[in-house]
């Protein structure tokens, strides 16, 4: 077995307060004035300072309790990144309660789940949209009694009596609390490292979603820790744009956030994100690897259109960075003519582009959630910006391994975080432990049990090895590495994740469990193809039909060829080559149930949904008619059919010896 | 390219109005005024002060005055020579007939005197538009030359016709050599430019664009035109009235009514045009272009060794002219300053096109 | 009284001239709603360019006469302002199809600009002459009535037939061709035009021709009686409040306008001049038109104008 | 176009809600251009708070109407009444400070302004500060230009512009233009809102916005509104009564429902693509 841990320095978790509320009244106190929240409203970024917010947090707690919100009570939180929703959730946990974030996009369906299995009396929500749908999940959720909105725009004829707003409940909270000017100190004071400051729901690949719980000593040691880590301070800035109810945001837009004291600026609306991005222009930065490859591929189609010369001074100096950009970041040894260009290069291009890009000012930018392409992650630091990976799940407070400065590995995803101790279980499965652990699955003690094994290890269901130098390198989903006919190994992510760095493939699912060879469906980048179909002329007239022309086909052979040499020179890969694929007639979502709300594929669900695909694949079939419902954006159904063309793609003999990079 | 955007937020309306929003254009700004407040007083020639930098200064601030009428509100005006010299007479009575009127003094009362003279011919723009009011401005434009040609009292009966102005100070500095005079000028020009700058971005500025672009719509929303169109009269007279006590008194120091001529309004009306129309900056461009360009005509072939006759350089300044102000307003109706906000927005966006 | 009315022919002859170039901004506003500001330097190419070939032609060709060197001067110079005018609609004109008219009056002033230089570089800068065999004797009329009679220039007479004759071809022009039918029913209404297959910048071509003759005409007859020179296309300015007057659109009007304009000039520099210091020449006209703008913006003939919202 | 939303808010608006006084009366009203009759002898009124719309064929006289209501024409016949008091003859820009505000069926924006600007311009009757003022801008006419930029902001936020507000407004697409146009009218916070055909040439999701405003102006702020429209399936929806024209003439008035029996108005529309 083997275990690494980054040298466990339990005490420095506690250094400072030992709650987020206290946290909170910390920063109130040691640094009033200084920008604890922006806000991109009425055209300016609305700025709070942390005694502003600590009074916001103060009105919405009293106003709570008001209504009767107790001790351990459940509060629902839904909606955009605003500086109001981020203040409940304070608010709830200075009053002991437990915010529970739910995803603003979810179905009603989905939330009424949530409300019933949280037994959720009380919601704060963003807007009218929202306030929709919990009357409409009301009627299964006969324990919600408080419905409080943030934007009153709209719901001036609402009658429903559940229904508050925030600016009401404020004042409400205000007048509490001129009455009781202890209750809420009170309040804080009895809250302790040990109770649940939070619950974020798991998507879950399968079954229905469990409510991860965790406390605030776990979310404060993973915050401490990763503010060690990178020597955060309290003068960075921060742009939440993430789901809130994700745990990424969660670490770095409250926990992290809320420790360090820095300021975090919320987004005018979700069409102004990368405009809000280009003025703060954060200095920390967090998103998950299609944040950054839209970004890039928004760069590469917007310098097609640059005239030759802007083009040619651009590739030249993308060549220079390939070359040292990352060397440079590094701190390795170059070359004093390389160290020249790239100088120019930085005047002329990188400079430029990270300013258009809003990343003029990163010091640091973490990436996580899926494996990075190598060439999306090079690129990124290769033009400066320090970009690293990080390693986590929801119930270790994504906080497991981190990426140390001058340390970058392409396909690892670093070390061991402070206070974390990782180990490998014999099936290659990683274990970590450390104070940063789910206290528990909400109301789910079997799952629990199931998850945390006798020595206190959680079992993060992913598989991967430690390399030479320390760093753990992920394969894919322990349960999902099954064998191919010959014993060899089959790590259906790994090679779907080769698969997805193609610019011109926007998912892949591979199958081949069990069978002699591997096959795979493919979801083509409508964006990139479409650009790419239209310089060649041809005409298309949706994705469906885009998706089954010949020349597409060809397109993605490539893709599938190249991975599958790729596969080759790897002896535990080599057997799992994709010997046939097919692309889907339409692309996968989250709607039909395909891909979770973060956008991984649910591969049982697929592979059930489309099965007699699969079965012609591997019996080699040339065409296989299909017909699928589809949900659209409106809510209404429809169906799409198609005759899918299956291809067959070379495979390579194995190769011993020397890896493609 | 040099742009550095990010983290140039902002947090209050006030910094969001800004004249220069970005901090690097704040800071070139910051640059060009000292350059043309310490560097160029100590570096320039005799030469570049009388033949280039003063007449550059006081035609842009002739054409400011002239794009606020013509660029901003929309109204034609041919007669910016006669609002000139208005204000240059009007200041030379007032210094000739009061004791010890001191220059600025005489000099705003010039400005207002064009005021006064630009809103009485202003008043047909209320009823008549376009050409018709070209040929309103252009009355008094032939009004004016006559009258200070044959009036004796406004050149206190000057029996040459051509009257002068020596020994000007200014609380007590004698503005004297180049380059006090440059000094002066470029303090008023500058002083006048932002004034103008901030009439153009308030109210009254959003009320003249208004009704320049679309007149009808303007009054429903409860613009009166008359006050908008005279207000805007008055200001450009003003600021033309001045800049013509600035030709005369300081550039020209002595004078006839022909240095007022309608070639004088066609020029400015031509820098407008060149330089931008509804452009602050745009005069400044077109000014300097107009400046620059004979002398360049001038200058150039005589290095390269081909010299031109005086005839030839001014039948091709003309033909230039011409033919820029025709591709100004097929090309680019917006002028210098619409390229040079173009150029800005590529730097800004480099090295990406669009 | 014989001084009055000496000075009313005069006022005429001069008005007549006027409305001469007049008819120039007339025909080409009623075509393509264009304030042409280069009528008047037109005039002054036509002129400069009429004398010049008038001298140049006989020396080429080794010829004396100076009828057949004026024959083919008229002809090349209009030969030149039909090129100038398709040069004009071309590099020009079509460009700025919809323009506002401001917008295109400023055009024409940087063609005016333009042909200023490019006339004086092309033929030279000089004070020219242009002699087609004009009478430069006075005559003298109604000698009967009055005690010496009543000088007029036969000059001016000869003038004030020769552009009495070319409103009179240019009328028949309008009224009689298709053509200049076409040109009318573009003159009523732009769209209309095209859609019975007249393509409007053949028709601009063939207005601004039309203008150019005009303005040949009128730089003849100017250019004999003052010379040609630069001063020449400053004469024009003078037409403007004449189509103020009459009003734009009309061709009656700019005859009317410029008879007006000429006699009230003469009149009044006479009979008011002394009283304001004399030289009122230059502004009365305009004046004039002011004054007649505030009270009847359209003019004497013009057509109302209504905005529609 | 799916209307089913509309239904839903109107459903859940209280009863009784749009009954105030009458606020216009229009008595026999006749305006002629030369010989043209393009209004005759009409007649009706707009009650405070409600939506008040004028549907007709191509033709009908509603702009005229409109146009009549602001001051824009003068009508040789009729009587205006606005608050209870006769009309002179005004100025459009005297209407504008009675309170009248509206929008043009072909937009009339300020082209060469932005977006920010072009609203801005709606408030200009409530800016006070003068010439000498602004020139020193540093002062009384910044505390201005901020006052009223707070509220141009909520309109700009009420109507989901945000991501456009500092781009030029020629350089939207017709949709947005429109919504500007209706930004610049609601910035003077008027009583009376003239709309003429704000949907025109919008598609079914542009319409429904365009719809989800004018009943949130007329319910959140009570804005009297009245409204030409060519989508009889939004008149019916929004309006709480009809007025309708044909060739310059009253063929029928009264709640949607009664319009929509009316003979005249079936037959009048009768062979038209509405």
């Amino acid at each position: 077995m083997d275990t690494r841990t980054s040298a466990p320095e339990p005490g420095q978790g506690g250094a400072g307060p030992d709650t987020f509320p206290r946290w909170l009244m910390h920063h109130a106190k040691a640094r009033p004035q200084q920008a604890a929240m922006r806000e991109k409203a009425y055209g300016i970024w609305q700025t709070y300072t942390w005694a502003q917010v600590a009074e916001n947090v103060r009105a919405i707690a009293c106003g709570l309790a008001q209504l009767g919100f107790k001790r351990g009570d459940r509060l629902a939180v839904v909606g955009d990144n605003r500086p109001r929703l981020y203040w409940s959730v304070a608010a709830c946990q200075c009053l002991g309660g437990i915010p529970v974030m739910m995803y603003q996009d979810a179905v009603a369906q989905e939330m009424a789940y949530v409300l019933q299995d949280a037994e959720i009396k009380f919601a704060v929500v963003e807007d009218q949209e929202q306030v929709d749908k919990m009357v409409e999940i009301q009627p299964d959720a006969p324990l919600l009694e408080h419905v409080i909105y943030d934007d009153p725009r709209g719901m001036r004829h609402y009658t429903q009596t559940l229904l508050m707003g925030l600016d009401e409940l404020q004042e409400m909270g205000r007048i509490h609390d001129r009455n009781q000017p202890d209750f809420l100190d009170g309040e804080i004071a009895k809250g302790a490292s040990d109770d649940i400051s939070i619950m974020l729901y798991t998507s879950g690949t399968t079954g229905k979603p469990k409510g991860v719980c965790q406390t605030h000593g776990a979310f404060i040691a993973a915050a401490s820790g990763a503010i060690q880590f990178d020597k955060l301070t309290d003068k960075e800035d921060i742009l939440s744009y993430l789901p809130m109810a994700w745990v990424g945001d969660h670490l770095f837009s409250f926990a992290q956030a809320t420790v360090a004291g820095f300021t975090i600026n919320c987004p005018e609306s979700g069409e102004t994100v990368m405009n809000d991005l280009r003025e703060i222009g954060p200095t920390y930065y967090f998103a998950p690897p299609r944040v950054f490859e839209n970004l890039l591929t928004q760069v590469m189609i917007r310098m097609e259109d640059a005239g030759s010369l802007k083009r040619k001074i651009f590739h030249h100096f993308m060549d220079v960075a390939r070359r040292c950009g990352a060397d440079i970041l590094d701190g390795k040894p170059v070359s004093g003519g390389d160290r020249f260009q790239y100088w120019l290069g930085n005047l002329l291009v990188y400079g430029p582009l990270k300013n258009v890009l809003g990343m003029s000012r990163i010091r640091v930018a973490y990436t996580a959630g899926a494996a990075i392409g190598p060439d999306l992650f090079r690129f990124y630091r290769s033009i400066g910006i320090n970009l690293k990976q990080l390693y986590g799940q929801t119930e270790t407070c994504a906080y497991v391994c981190l990426q140390p400065d001058g340390q970058i590995k392409l396909d690892s995803v670093g070390k061991p975080a402070p206070f974390v101790e990782v180990k490998l279980a014999d099936n290659g499965e990683i274990l970590v432990k450390g104070p940063m652990l789910l206290k528990a699955y909400y109301k789910r003690p079997d799952a629990t049990a199931e998850s945390i094994n006798a020595d206190g290890y959680f079992m993060t269901g992913d598989a991967g090895f430690f390399d030479e130098d320390g760093h753990l390198k992920i394969i894919d989903r322990a349960k999902d590495v099954g064998k191919m006919a010959d014993g060899t190994m089959f790590a259906p992510n790994y090679i779907e994740n080769k698969l997805k760095f193609f610019q011109h493939v926007k998912e892949a699912v591979t199958f081949g469990a069990g069978k002699e060879f591997a096959t795979a469906f493919i979801n083509i980048d409508l964006e990139a193809v479409g650009n790419w179909a239209e310089k060649k002329g041809m005409a298309y007239s949706g994705y469906t039909d885009l998706a089954q022309q010949a020349a597409v086909y060809e397109l993605i052979r490539d893709c599938v060829e190249k991975v599958n040499a790729d596969l080759a020179a790897d002896p535990n890969m080599s057997g799992s080559q994709i010997k046939r694929f097919l692309i889907l007639h339409k692309e996968l979502d989250a709607d039909d149930g395909e891909l979770t709300r973060t956008r991984k594929v649910r591969r049982n669900f697929i592979a059930e949904k489309y099965g007699e695909l699969i079965e012609a694949m591997f019996e080699g079939r040339k065409t296989q008619f299909i017909e699928t419902q589809v949900k659209y954006e409106d809510g209404r159904t429809g169906k799409v059919s198609a005759d899918l063309r299956i291809e067959e793609v070379k495979t390579f003999a194995p190769q011993a010896g020397k890896r493609a990079a | 390219m040099l742009y550095r955007e990010n983290g140039q937020f902002k947090t209050s309306y006030a910094a969001d109005q800004q004249i220069f929003p970005i901090f690097q254009e704040r800071w070139a700004m910051a640059l060009l005024l000292l350059v043309a407040f310490v560097v160029l007083p100590l570096v320039g020639s005799e030469y570049w002060f009388r033949a280039i930098l003063i007449p550059f200064l006081i035609l842009s601030l002739a054409a400011l005055g002239l794009n606020i009428l013509v660029g901003y509100c929309g109204q034609i005006s041919l007669g910016t020579g006669a609002f000139m010299a208005v204000g240059a007479y009007a200041a030379y009575n007032f210094m000739v007939r009061i004791d010890g009127m001191p220059l600025i003094v005489a000099m705003l009362l010039g400005g207002l005197s064009a005021t006064v003279i630009g809103v009485l011919f202003g008043i047909p723009s209320l009823r008549i538009k376009g050409l018709y009011l070209a040929v309103a401005t252009l009355a008094a434009q032939f009004f004016t030359d006559w009258a200070f040609l044959r009036i004796g009292w406004f050149t206190n009966n000057s029996s040459s016709g051509s009257v002068s102005m020596a020994r000007l100070d200014v609380f007590g500095v004698p503005i004297e050599s180049p380059v006090t005079k440059y000094l002066f000028v470029l303090t008023v020009v500058c002083v006048f430019a932002l004034m103008a700058k901030n009439l153009v971005r308030s109210a009254i500025g959003r009320q003249w664009m208004a009704i320049r672009d679309m007149d009808v719509a303007a009054a429903v929303i409860g613009i009166r035109p008359m006050y908008a169109k005279l207000s805007a009269f008055a200001v450009s007279s003003f600021i033309v009235g001045v800049a013509g006590v600035l030709w005369a008194f300081i550039h020209l120091g002595a004078w006839e009514p022909a240095a007022f001529s309608i070639d004088r309004s066609f020029q400015l009306l031509f820098m407008v045009i060149i330089g931008g129309l509804g452009s602050i900056a745009g005069a400044f461009l077109g000014a300097g272009f107009i400046v620059l360009l004979p002398l360049a005509l001038d200058q150039i072939p005589h290095l390269l060794g081909i010299p031109l006759s005086t005839a030839t350089i001014t039948h091709l300044v003309h033909m230039i002219f011409g033919a820029l102000i025709v591709f100004f307003l097929i090309v680019e109706p917006h002028g210098l300053a619409k390229l040079w906000s173009v150029g800005k927005q590529k730097l800004r966006l480099w090295p990406f096109p669009h | 009284m014989g001084f009055f009315l000496e000075t009313l022919f005069g006022g005429l002859m001069a008005g007549m001239l006027y409305s001469l170039i007049a008819l120039g901004f007339v025909l080409i506003y009623k075509a393509s709603g264009v304030f042409n500001f280069a009528q008047g330097a037109m005039v002054l190419f036509a002129a400069l360019a009429m004398s010049r070939f008038a001298e140049w032609i006989p020396q080429w060709l080794g010829f004396e006469s100076l009828l057949l060197a004026n024959l083919l001067a008229f002809v090349a110079a209009m030969a030149v302002m039909i090129m100038l005018a398709w040069a004009i609609e071309r590099l020009c004109l079509s460009k700025l199809v919809n323009q506002e008219g401001i917008t295109l009056l400023m055009a024409t002033l940087g063609i005016a600009y333009f042909l200023d230089g490019f006339g004086q570089t092309l033929f030279g800068s000089d004070i020219y002459n242009i002699n087609v065999g004009m009478p430069k004797d006075p005559a003298f009329i109604l000698e009967g009535m009055f005690e010496g009679g009543v000088m007029i220039s036969k000059e001016d007479l000869v003038a004030a037939v020769i552009a009495a004759l070319l409103v009179v071809v240019l009328a028949l022009f309008f009224q009689k061709t298709k053509t200049g039918r076409a040109l009318r029913a573009v003159a009523d209404d732009h769209q209309a035009a095209q859609s019975i297959g007249i393509p409007l910048n053949k028709i601009w071509v063939i207005v601004w021709s039309v203008a150019g003759f005009a303005a040949l005409v009128a730089g003849i007859i100017w250019g004999s009686k003052l010379g040609v020179q630069f001063t020449l296309s400053l004469v024009a300015l003078k037409a403007l409040p004449v189509v103020i007057l009459g009003g734009l659109t009309s061709v009656p009007g700019a005859i009317i306008g410029g008879l007006i304009i000429g006699v009230g000039e003469k009149l009044s520099e006479i009979y008011l001049g002394p009283m304001l210091g004399g030289g009122i020449e230059i502004w009365f006209a305009y004046v004039l038109a002011l004054g007649f703008l505030l009270v009847r913006p359209q003019g004497l003939f013009g057509e109302k104008i209504i905005d529609r919202v | 176009m799916d209307m089913t939303d509309m239904n839903a808010a109107s459903a859940t608006t209280p009863p009784g809600r749009r009954q105030g006084e009458v606020i216009l009366d229009l008595q026999n009203i006749s305006l002629r251009f030369g010989g043209v009759k393009a209004l005759t002898d009409i007649s009706f009124n707009v009650r405070e708070h409600e939506i008040r719309s004028i549907i007709g064929p191509n033709g009908a006289g509603k702009s005229s109407m409109l146009n009549v209501i602001n001051g824009v024409y003068h009508p040789q016949e009729g009587k205006i009444m606005y608050r209870g008091q006769e009309r002179q003859r005004l100025e459009p820009y005297m209407a504008a400070r009675q309170g009248i505000a509206r929008t043009f069926q072909n937009i009339a924006l300020f082209k060469g302004m932005s977006v920010l600007d072009n609203i801005m311009t709606g408030r200009n009757l409530k800016m006070k500060s003068n010439l000498f003022q602004q020139a020193l801008f540093w002062g009384a006419a910044q505390k201005e230009e901020i006052a009223h930029r707070e509220k141009v902001e909520e309109v700009i936020d009420f109507l989901e512009i945000q991501n456009v507000r500092k781009t030029p407004v020629g350089q939207l697409p017709y949709g947005l233009q429109k919504r500007v146009e209706l930004g610049r009218a609601l910035a003077a916070e008027p009583s009376l809102l003239l709309l003429d055909e704000p949907m025109a040439g919008m598609n079914v999701e542009e319409k429904q916005d365009m719809c989800r405003f004018i009943l949130d102006v007329n319910d959140q702020f009570g804005t009297t509104i009245v409204l030409i429209e060519h989508d009889m399936g939004v008149v019916m929806d929004i309006s709480d009564r009809v007025v309708v024209l044909d060739y310059g003439k009253k063929i029928g008035d009264g709640a949607p429902d009664e319009v929509r029996n009316n003979e005249d108005v079936i037959s009048a529309y009768l062979g038209t693509s509405h």
